[in-house]
């Protein structure tokens, strides 16, 4: 009777350890998400990888560290290597160049902090700026969670034809809420 | 959902198209043929209990009374009952017509607010990094320069919200009393630091300012330290741990000034 | 024997999907990384769709916004906020509600008609709305002033799960002119 309870909660691990995405997540961590003792949860995982290659699945489960993480396999490597190319592009989205200006001027920066300036998730954008290697993770913030700062690279530098960081031209003189009402027309920004 | 008497207790109307609806449904009068001089009765009492407290939503709310006022006196006018096929139009038809389609937007917001809880259950992952795949580096970026990056900052400054800033005029002293336990923290933190990296948090000229206007007050409590070394060189801020009180609020002095 | 092939292609699907994670991928993508015809595509997603069903995955396939997504299963909601923050999304106000709601039925338009459906300022709402990337300036009306005209994004459609703006539901019936007659009789106001 238990057994099958538990086995009820393997979908649940399954969606679990997708969204967690590569981070994965340990042994005691998922036994606090499912509230199940930490030894359950192993056999849970090993049912889940066990139903996972039965059904040939696309995705596989993983063990690395200690932490539980799910990935495709490795003989589906072709395809993933043909979705870089298609996304290879030669401009930057203006959600990736938003998120690079953050970066660049409020650096070192949280995904968290970003995301509220920015006021929508930029996941997708941080991957195409760290894919880009126009920023890279720079550090941890002192803070609950450590989460990673970002901040830009030598490679930003060279791609923006900045000596150094300094290099930066200011920003215009910050459009206050006031402004943001007055001027609604797109005012000509001075050039050098 | 059966209360006894009309709107008072319901202050968080959207405009005054949603509390006139709110009155008609309630009553459950026909919106085809509104008993104006009942609604606006209702309106106005609704009205002078909102002016007290809500003075500057009232604006629309007014216009929406005049406009049934004005409803209501054209309605006086004497006329013939045998007066069926005349072509003067009912005055009350431009509001029907404008309640009906707020209401069908109203309905459909709550749709559309149904629809995102629905979403909000989902979950999917974030992007995988691919990188390991690519077989060359990433195409380098073309035709991008630095005024890219300003005018992408920019666009995201027209795109913030007004309410961010009409709330700090308003809470000024709140501000500052958490600016100062932002700034506290930081420097609690990190002891000592470059005075530039300390207001680079800053996202806005005010709280720029109020940044500033803190650290001051840090120094004249004697809290933190400011050196110098050469005039013109980036100030170190260092911080001498004084502030026994966890909380202390400099900011106080503030509030008059 | 072709129908076998296809099939063989379901795992490497979900694997690419797996991989796009929140950024989907479109019919059209997809039949460039797996090199089937498009129409295929459409096929295997249904074939994928079936076997995520059929084998009780806590994963599912949606299409949203024009691509298709994997996501997890409305019933394990509560286990995945047990896992992650709150998210950035705050829920939106009644106001800025009904005013996402007329920028999504009467696109494009103008904040002038928007206010006069609401009856009231929707300047703030309107703020809310851009900033959160629900809507974005989409042109200029061709009248004095050139007012900005306002019309929906991307992320509106994945926010509120829509394939397109077709998918949007239908707006209430809205009472016809017929029926103001019926009330002819007991009003002694004359009707038009």
């Amino acid at each position: 009777m238990r057994q099958v309870m538990l086995l009820q909660i393997v979908p649940a691990l399954e969606a679990v350890l997708f969204a967690a995405g590569t981070d994965g997540l340990s042994t005691q961590e998922l036994a606090g998400i499912l509230q199940v003792p930490p030894h359950e949860v192993v056999a849970l995982c090993d049912e889940l990888r066990q139903h996972l290659s039965t059904r040939e699945s696309g995705i596989q489960l993983l063990e690395v560290a200690g932490v539980w993480q799910l990935s495709t396999r490795a003989e589906h490597a072709h395809y993933l290597h043909r979705m870089t190319e298609s996304s290879t592009s030669t401009t930057l989205s203006p959600a990736a160049l938003e998120t690079l200006a953050i970066v660049a001027y409020r650096q070192p920066i949280t995904r968290s902090k970003i995301e509220s300036i920015r006021g929508v998730h930029s996941d997708r954008a941080l991957q195409t700026l760290l894919y880009r290697q126009l920023i890279a993770e720079v550090g941890r913030e002192n803070a609950p969670g450590r989460p990673i700062l970002y901040g830009t690279t030598d490679h930003f530098l060279q791609t923006f034809g900045l000596l150094s960081l300094a290099d930066l031209p200011e920003l215009p003189e910050e459009p206050q809420a006031e402004k943001l009402v007055l001027f609604e027309q797109e005012s000509a920004l001075p050039r050098d | 959902m059966d209360e006894p008497d009309y709107a008072i207790q319901l202050p968080h109307f959207t405009g005054p198209l949603d509390l006139l609806l709110h009155l008609i449904r309630k009553q459950e009068m026909d919106i085809h043929d509104i008993p104006i001089a009942e609604v606006t009765h209702q309106y106005m009492a609704y009205l002078s209990t909102m002016q007290e407290t809500y003075l500057e939503v009232a604006s629309d709310f007014v216009v929406m009374a005049a406009t049934l006022l004005s409803i209501k006196s054209r309605m006086l006018l004497p006329q013939k009952a045998t007066d069926v096929d005349t072509t003067e139009e009912d005055p009350r038809t431009d509001l029907v017509k404008q309640l009906l389609e707020y209401e069908q937007i109203k309905v459909s917001a709550e749709v559309l607010r149904e629809r995102a809880m629905e979403r909000a259950l989902l979950f999917t992952r974030q992007p995988m990094d691919l990188s390991p795949y690519a077989s060359v580096g990433p195409t380098p970026l073309v035709a991008v320069s630095v005024w890219n990056l300003v005018d992408a900052f920019r666009a995201i400054y027209r795109r913030l919200p007004k309410e961010t800033t009409a709330a700090e005029i308003r809470t000024a002293v709140l501000r500052m009393e958490d600016v100062s336990r932002n700034l506290l923290e930081r420097l609690r933190r990190y002891g000592r630091c470059f005075f530039f990296d300390l207001l680079q948090s800053a996202n806005t000229r005010s709280e720029l300012v109020a940044t500033f206007l803190v650290l001051l007050e840090l120094m004249k409590d004697q809290i933190v330290q400011c050196i110098q070394p050469h005039p013109l060189s980036d100030i170190e801020v260092i911080y001498t741990e004084k502030d026994v009180v966890s909380e202390s609020m400099p900011a106080e002095h503030h509030d008059k000034g």
